[in-house]
């Protein structure tokens, strides 16, 4: 597998151009890969739910509805989502074939995601906790406990989470670091297209053009990353024993039992709740958990199936792949015929080669994600 | 009586193999076991190697050997090497792979690996001469005398020049003539222009291929030289051998143009390789090397001051004029335009200031006219504005400044042999019809405004003090030696008229010889800057009058009376009174084979080169040989004259330029041989149009990088860019230095040809002069538009 | 002798024995016309078909039929000129851009250093070398050029000559301007386009006389 | 990379029996060579050599705009071998790109002809989108004129498209001149009856008179009804990346009476909008002067 793409510059030198397209595919692979693994966990390998390590809250004088994401946070979240969609759209799109004028709509969806970017650090920063991402030992904790509880040690003891449980805080970290890289990057890089910014000048900063390299290769990273993190973050969006929280994002609220469920009210504390006193029978909440668990493996059959039909996608995408090889070497066979009389695309033989690389790649390429993803679970 | 040779129309000797394809140029030999060499040349327009690894190439099937600069003499600085570890502009070779053939050996250069440190270049000379502008070479920037030297102008110096035009510091040469500031005081009217004239390449159809081997300790080498007697002698200097031990051969040379005057440097690597292998090596140089370490005409960068008085005399001038130098050698073109506008003005003062500084560009070497051409089409246009602004006739002012036989021109104030350009001025008015077309000057005809323009171009027209050399062989043929080259000028035939002529002989019974130097030839001029008709009708002459006079004495001795009483004629020595009493020259050269001596070359003259003593000497006994140096009369300066006068339509659209009429005519002395003369001046003429109208260099400025690699981004003139109303004439005033009469006539026609047209175009925009090259249609079209233009006003390859 | 280390300069017996492999595989390695394109490897892979062997082919060639082997990739001008040693025909760009080694394939002129020689099978190739009668008469295009002294230097004659050949064919009565057109691509950088022109009008004329 | 395209440009004039896969496709769907006349106009097979599209005496009679085109492209002996096909398909020449540049078309991430110090007298004034290449082709404008279709064929069966969409914008594809995808061959092209005979006019600009590629083309048809311009086609080369169909400029013209001052006005719509680069603002004045002749030559006409 190619990681990056060199060329030779003006003066013969080796110089990096960008990232290798087969590191979008290995992205894809390895999203795919982990919601699969994670679907069949769930369905079949997930032990009963933890006992209760106490902690939580007897509802008491707790509204019905909790508020989990104000308006705001609401209205961020998704203008974020959908320039980061259109983003990875107008990126990825062209490089399986499906050409369209991308350029202008991606570096503005671009400027838009910047916009929401600085408009939630300053919001993040003076109206909110800002330390509410914080990882802390207790959410370590909880974590390693929620792990080894995972793997079948039954009986392990999952305390309660905060607001944000450390998978949610470690996603946004991750999403956070490769979009704050990709916009960095992507600045620089308008420098060299035609924008409201002014005319395109490669020469503009007087850093060499192997730098500039490392700035696509960088900007080529953090975005195939996304793409990854993305994947995996609409698998668990659309997981209906997830679907309180991709709800709340909606709403803005979760049920008063989700919260009396799942979270520790000295960790996510809600104004007006009561003292926590009277403790839960053990029992119910053991009884609550193992029906969760039922449902929530019966719809992970509809996860896996989505995780088939995916795969089916991932074929398909190894389909595209030939065509994006054949345009690659085409412009080759361009050269050589330059449509010739025969005006053909050239590069027929090329592309063929293509599929070649792409069907001899795209399996060995989910094997490794397969491996992977059962390393994980 | 036969009749004369000199004047006639007799197609060359060598035309037929030409045309039939059997005339074998460089690349048309082939040798046992040849192999060809190819060249790895420099990615970058200056840099130094620091690692080369060549296994891989070395491991291929077919590759033989790799020659590196360490393999070949190196060169004192400013001198050129054929390989270097250093290269100074973007093409330069650095190594060469040999192969079974040329295709592997191409395949083995792309295996291998360099490793180049990048270093500072330099385009444009301006830019050189900044007080912290980069060098073209780490040693120095430009010479001063022999010496390599930097010379930095100040912040003073730049500031000091006024928006648009061009700033002058220290000069690396200057002369000065009379006193400017009482002639520009004494001016009515004074023109400070800002010049710029681009770089082009030679493009000789034939680029630079040679092929070498190695016998018996000998060097036989097939090339392609514009001069025989002198790149044998070159090479031999290159590689440091004896003459005698250098075979040459080269009969024919797909032109030069000044680029192969010696040969060319690259000539070496075969012949170095060769020797390293020990078998025969070819070099076939491709169109884009050929663009790289082919030569090129320099630049120009100048600053113009010209003061007229209300007649038109110009009262003085003064110019400063940045030659671009490229990176190697010295280049004169930036001092030589000072001398040729000196002769053809004449200003009662003059200042000449220059500085050829050194850039990172494809080496610069004479061009046809160099130095001339440039100026000429810069300065003519000037003149109209002169003219213009005064009042004057446009061909007045040129006449008023125009030299007279006493002229004194240049920083020697040197002298003519002769000098009949007024005349020329005449007869070329009268050719091209200059007052009904001046008629037409400006009209607007739809899209199109006329222009008429002139354009009167001096330049060097010959040398002295060559050897001839002939046999007058037993059979009665008379075989003329020429140590000359054959670029197509057919001077190789011309001047052996001269010889032919003096005895009387029909051109059948001719043999002229030449192109290979194991047939014996005697010492010659370069055949550049248009030495080659007035040095060797002079020589051959000579040789003529020695055969003559041995003629005679063998009749005499023979068949009694006076050597004088005897007159050769129609292959024949007889007595002037009596026709009948005569020998054949057959039977003459049995009797000086007889009498041996200095009648069949056992003895020499002194005076004569030692070249010319082997070769004679060689030829000894075979006939009656005659061998002469040029001792004939050697007082001042030898010029030709082109005038050009060119009628143009510029489309006011679309900024194109169509040539609807170009006359030209000549002061060269005696015609000849008038078709070749016509081909000389009509060709120089359009090469001229060329530089004027298309050709040009481009470079990336931020990378160095040429673009104009190829024939169609260089754009030489091709057969639809030149009018089909052509036509010429000469004044044909013999050359009083000259037993035959005739001047050297390369180098005058294109700065004829480029300011006719720089001239006409100025015409039809109205007398509003550009004051560079080349005028394209963008740039037209933008100047016709009002639009700013692109270019800086003393940008360079753009 | 300079700093720069060079890496892998043989001795003369190593050069021997590549020699030797090299005669005995000349050819067979060859990696098709890599000499037109110096500086080019990334691209080669499009132009030209890898592990390309030499392949026997007929030319009809000036009238005779020539068993030659030729590389796929390689041209015309190159085979007449290194394989068949017909040296008449010029090259003096590579690259079609200067007419030197225009040929006549099926009487139309073409450009011998673009046109791949196994494009050419079976069709009529005409060289400068096959204008001439056996028994020495010039082609009267040849007679014309002659008669006229046309050319300077000449490394352009031979293409110019074979695109006047065909002009006399399909033009048997050309203006000057349409002789012009005719050698519209062919350069000549003495620039002798007066004297070739007058020898282009002759030669039609001549070829007028014999038809 | 490039490098290699500016090695050899004739090939791309040329049928390019170097390239296996394209003989492969030539067997596939068959060489197409020669001028048809159909019901609806007339067929001119992609293979046919542009000295045969030149002399052909029905296309002189009918579609002079396109013989006129085919009769100024590169010299005669490129002529001879060269096709419409391949002069419609050819690669562009910017001397970056073809100069080896690691350019975004030659899948690079720098345009070094836009760049301020960069040399692009040759280059595009509109079009652009990172790539200021140009389109060489001289028979493009009049096959816009003249409102050809071109027929591709592949292995999803054939398609037609209009002569401006065979044309690929850098913004949607940088590394192609034209639509053709890997395994396609353009066949045919067909010139429909309704632009035959009309007033046409075409022009190329160049530097020198053969072989060089054009600075810019101009190509229209004109349909003239009682001194008025009834109907119009106007397509310009050398502008944009792509060959370019004025519009506007034929909005703007359309039943009105030609005339020098109607020709301005069109030339100056035609280049409203132009974005020059540092050396070609002259191409502004060129193309709004190119239109007005054109328009110009209808009323003489």
């Amino acid at each position: 597998m190619e990681l990056w793409r060199r060329a030779a510059n003006p003066w013969g030198q080796d110089v990096l151009i960008g990232i290798s397209w087969d590191l979008m595919w290995a992205a894809v692979f390895a999203g795919l890969a982990f919601t699969l693994a994670h679907a069949v966990w769930a369905k079949w390998l997930a032990p009963a739910a933890s006992t209760d390590a106490g902690g939580g809250s007897s509802g008491a004088g707790l509204p019905a509805q909790i508020l989990r994401h104000a308006l705001s946070e609401r209205v961020f979240h998704w203008v974020m989502s959908a320039a980061m969609l259109v983003l990875l759209i107008t990126a990825f799109a062209p490089v399986i074939g499906i050409q369209f004028a991308w350029v202008t709509i991606h570096w503005i969806a671009g400027l838009i995601l910047t916009a929401t970017i600085v408009y939630h650090i300053i919001h993040a920063v003076f109206w909110q906790d800002f330390w509410a991402m914080w990882v802390n030992k207790a959410d370590i904790e909880a974590g390693l406990a929620e792990l080894s509880h995972m793997v079948g040690r039954n009986g392990t003891e999952v305390p309660k989470a905060a607001k944000y449980p450390i998978d949610h805080k470690m996603f946004h970290h991750g999403a956070s670091v490769s979009g704050l890289t990709a916009i960095v990057t992507g600045i620089f890089m308008m420098l060299r297209i035609d924008t409201w910014l002014g005319a395109a000048n490669p020469y503009l900063l007087d850093i060499t053009d192997s730098t500039w390299g490392v700035v696509y290769v960088v900007h080529g990273i953090s975005g195939v990353a996304l793409f990854g993190l993305i994947i995996t973050h609409i698998y668990f969006a659309i997981r209906p024993d997830k679907w309180w929280i991709t709800k709340s994002m909606i709403y803005g609220f979760i049920g008063q039992d989700k919260y009396v469920e799942n979270f520790d009210p000295n960790r996510w504390a809600i104004p007006g709740a009561a003292p926590q006193e009277e403790r839960v029978p053990a029992g119910v909440g053991a009884s609550l958990g193992s029906d969760d668990a039922v449902v929530g493996s019966s719809d992970a059959a509809v996860g896996s199936g989505d995780v088939e039909s995916g795969s089916n996608d991932t074929a398909a995408g190894g389909g595209d792949l030939a065509v994006g090889g054949g345009d690659a070497a085409a412009s080759g066979g361009d050269a050589a015929a330059g449509g010739g009389d025969a005006a053909a695309g050239g590069g027929d033989a090329a592309a063929g080669g293509g599929g070649a690389a792409a069907t001899g790649e795209s399996p060995s390429d989910s094997d490794d994600g397969l491996n992977e993803s059962e390393a994980a679970s | 009586m036969a009749e004369k040779l000199v004047g006639q129309d007799i197609s060359p000797p060598d035309l037929r193999a030409k045309i039939t394809g059997r005339a074998k140029y460089a690349e048309d030999f082939r040798a046992d076991g040849m192999l060809f060499a190819k060249l790895l040349v420099s990615p970058m327009p200056h840099c130094r190697v620091r690692r080369i690894d060549a296994s891989a190439a070395l491991a291929m099937d077919g590759v033989v050997d790799i020659l590196t600069a360490d393999d070949v003499p190196s060169v004192d600085a400013p001198g050129e090497p054929c390989l270097t570890n250093e290269p100074l502009y973007e093409g330069e070779p650095i190594l060469a792979v040999a192969a079974v053939d040329e295709t592997t050996a191409a395949d083995a250069i792309e295996k291998i690996r360099v490793d180049f440190e990048p270093l500072p270049f330099v385009l444009s000379p301006l830019d050189s001469l900044h007080p912290n502008g980069p060098n073209g070479r780490l040693d120095g920037n430009t010479m001063i005398g022999r010496e390599l030297a930097t010379i930095k102008w100040t912040e003073e110096d730049f500031a000091a020049a006024p928006e648009g035009s061009m700033p002058m510091g220290e000069a690396a040469a200057e002369w000065t003539v009379g006193d400017i500031d009482a002639g520009f005081a004494e001016a009515a009217l004074i023109l400070d222009e800002t010049i710029v004239h681009q770089s082009l390449s030679h493009h000789p159809m034939e680029p630079r291929t040679t092929m070498a081997y190695w016998q018996n300790g000998k060097l036989y080498i097939h090339t392609s030289t514009q001069s025989l007697a002198r790149t044998q002698s070159a090479i031999a200097n290159m590689l440091d051998m004896d003459i005698e031990d250098v075979v040459m051969i080269a009969e024919y040379c797909g032109g030069g143009f000044g680029s192969k005057i010696s040969g060319s440097t690259i000539m070496q690597v075969p012949a170095i390789f060769s020797r390293k292998v020990n078998r025969p090596v070819m070099l076939r140089i491709t169109r884009y090397d050929e663009t790289a370490l082919g030569r090129a005409r320099p630049g120009f960068q100048a600053q113009v001051k010209i003061g007229f008085r209300a007649d038109g005399r110009i009262t003085a001038l003064d110019m400063y004029v940045l030659g671009d130098g490229g990176p190697y050698g010295r280049s004169g073109d930036n001092m030589s335009a000072g001398s040729t506008a000196s002769l053809n003005y004449t200003p009662l003062s003059q200042r000449h200031r220059g500085v050829a500084v050194y850039t990172n560009t494809p080496p610069k070497a004479a061009q046809r006219g160099p130095g001339g051409a440039q100026i000429i089409g810069m300065l003519e246009p000037l003149m109209d504005k002169a003219a213009r602004e005064l009042g004057v006739d446009r061909l007045d002012l040129r006449r008023i400044n125009a030299p007279e036989g006493d002229v004194l021109f240049g920083p020697r104030q040197t002298g003519l042999t002769s000098v009949h350009v007024k005349e020329a001025i005449d007869q070329g008015a009268e050719l091209f019809g200059w007052e009904e077309r001046l008629q037409r000057s400006g009209q607007r005809n739809g899209s199109k405004v006329t222009g008429v323009g002139v354009g009167v171009s001096p330049y060097t027209a010959g040398s002295r003090g060559f050897d001839g050399l002939l046999v007058i062989r037993p059979d009665g043929k008379v075989a003329i030696h020429q140590g000359i080259g054959n670029l197509g000028t057919h001077s190789i035939a011309d001047t052996a008229r001269a010889a032919a002529d003096v005895l009387g002989l029909a051109w059948d019974d001719v043999e002229v010889i030449w192109g290979d130097t194991r047939r014996h030839l005697p010492w010659s001029s370069v055949q550049a800057g248009s030495q080659t008709t007035f040095a060797h009708t002079r020589a051959n002459h000579a040789a003529g009058m020695d055969a003559r006079r041995k003629l005679q004495e063998i009749a005499a001795r023979d068949l009694g009376g006076q050597a004088e009483d005897y007159e050769t004629s129609d292959g024949r020595v007889f007595r002037r009174s009596s026709p009948s009493r005569g020998m054949t020259l057959a039977q003459a050269a049995r009797r000086a084979i007889e009498l041996g001596g200095r009648y069949s070359g056992q003895e020499l003259d002194e005076d004569l080169n030692d070249m010319t003593k082997r070769s004679a000497t060689a030829l000894a006994g075979t006939g009656l040989i005659a061998a002469a140096r040029d001792n004939y009369q050697n007082e001042g300066g030898i010029q030709s004259w082109v005038v050009g006068f060119a009628e143009v339509e510029l489309d006011v659209e679309t900024g194109q330029v169509d040539i609807v009429k170009y006359s030209a005519v000549t002061d060269c002395g005696t015609v000849l041989h008038p078709r070749s003369l016509g081909g000389q001046v009509l060709g120089g003429s359009i090469q001229g149009m060329g530089i004027a109208m298309s050709q040009k260099w481009v470079f990336d400025p931020v990378w160095g990088i040429g673009f104009a690699h190829r024939l169609y981004t260089a754009r030489p003139p091709g057969i639809l860019d030149v009018p089909l109303d052509l036509d010429w004439a000469a004044v044909e005033i013999p050359d009083p230095q000259n037993p035959v009469g005739p001047k050297g006539i390369g180098e005058p026609p294109v700065g004829a040809g480029s300011a006719a047209l720089t001239s006409a175009i100025a015409d039809a925009l109205g007398g509003k002069c550009l004051c560079r090259t080349p005028l394209t249609a963008d740039v037209l079209l933008a100047e016709i538009e009002g639009r700013e233009p692109a270019y800086g006003p003393l940008d360079l390859h753009v | 002798m300079s700093d720069v280390e060079i890496i892998g300069k043989p001795e003369r017996t190593v050069s021997r024995r590549i020699f030797i492999k090299g005669v005995i595989a000349a050819g067979a390695t060859t990696s098709s016309a890599g000499y037109l394109f110096r500086g080019s490897q990334p691209l080669l892979g499009a132009l030209v078909v890898q592990g390309s062997v030499e392949r026997l082919v007929t030319l009809d060639v000036n009238g005779q039929q020539r068993r030659v082997d030729v590389l796929k990739q390689e041209t015309l001008a190159m085979t007449l000129r290194y394989k068949l040693g017909l040296t008449g025909t010029k090259l003096g760009c590579d690259r079609a851009e200067c007419g030197a080694c225009t040929v006549l394939i099926d009487g139309v002129t073409s450009y011998s250093c673009s046109v791949l020689t196994h494009s050419v099978r079976g069709k009529r190739i005409t060289t400068i070398e096959g204008l001439e009668a056996e028994d020495g008469t010039l082609h009267p295009v040849q007679q014309g050029v002659l008669d006229e002294g046309g050319f300077q230097c000449a490394f352009c004659a031979p293409g110019f000559i074979m695109s006047m050949v065909a002009m006399v064919e399909q033009n048997p009565n050309p203006t000057r301007a349409e002789a012009a057109q005719a050698l519209s691509g062919n350069l000549c950088r003495c620039a002798d386009y007066d004297k070739i022109l007058t020898s282009a009008m002759r030669a039609a004329e001549y070829a007028r006389q014999q038809a | 990379m490039a490098v290699i395209r500016d090695m050899i440009p004739a090939f791309e004039l040329f049928q390019p029996t170097n390239v296996e896969d394209t003989i492969e496709l030539l067997d596939r769907y068959g060489e197409d060579r020669g001028v048809r006349t159909t019901p609806d106009g007339v067929e001119i097979g992609a293979l046919t050599t542009l000295t045969n599209v030149a002399d052909h005496p029905e296309l002189t009679a009918d579609y002079s705009v396109l013989t006129d085109a085919a009769s100024h492209i590169a010299t005669p002996q490129i002529r001879n071998r060269g096709t419409l096909g391949g002069n419609l398909s050819q690669d562009t020449r910017c001397w970056y790109y073809r100069g080896g540049w690691p350019c975004y078309r030659a899948g690079g991430n720098t345009c070094y002809a836009s760049a301020p110090t960069a040399m692009n007298r040759e280059h595009c004034i509109s079009g652009s989108s990172r790539c200021v290449a140009v389109n060489p082709s001289d028979s493009a404008s009049a096959l816009i004129a003249l409102d050809a279709k071109f027929v591709i064929r592949g292995s999803r069966g054939e398609r037609v498209v209009d002569a401006q969409d065979y044309f690929m914008r850098p913004s949607v594809d940088i590394e192609r001149m034209t639509i053709l995808k890997p395994g396609e061959l353009l066949t045919t092209i067909r010139i429909p009856s309704t632009w035959a005979k009309a007033t046409f006019y075409y022009e190329k600009i160049e530097d020198r008179k053969s072989w060089d590629f054009a600075l810019m083309t101009i190509a229209s048809a004109i349909r003239m009804s009682g001194g008025v311009i009834q109907d119009v086609r106007l397509a310009v080369n050398g502008v944009a990346p792509f060959p370019v169909r004025l519009e506007k400029a034929e909005q703007v013209v359309r039943g009105r009476t030609p005339s020098d001052d109607l020709g301005m006005e069109a030339g100056t719509v035609a280049t409203e909008g132009a974005q020059p680069l540092r050396h070609n603002a002259y191409k502004i004045d060129l193309m709004r002067n190119l239109v007005r002749r054109a328009i110009r030559n209808s009323a003489e006409a």
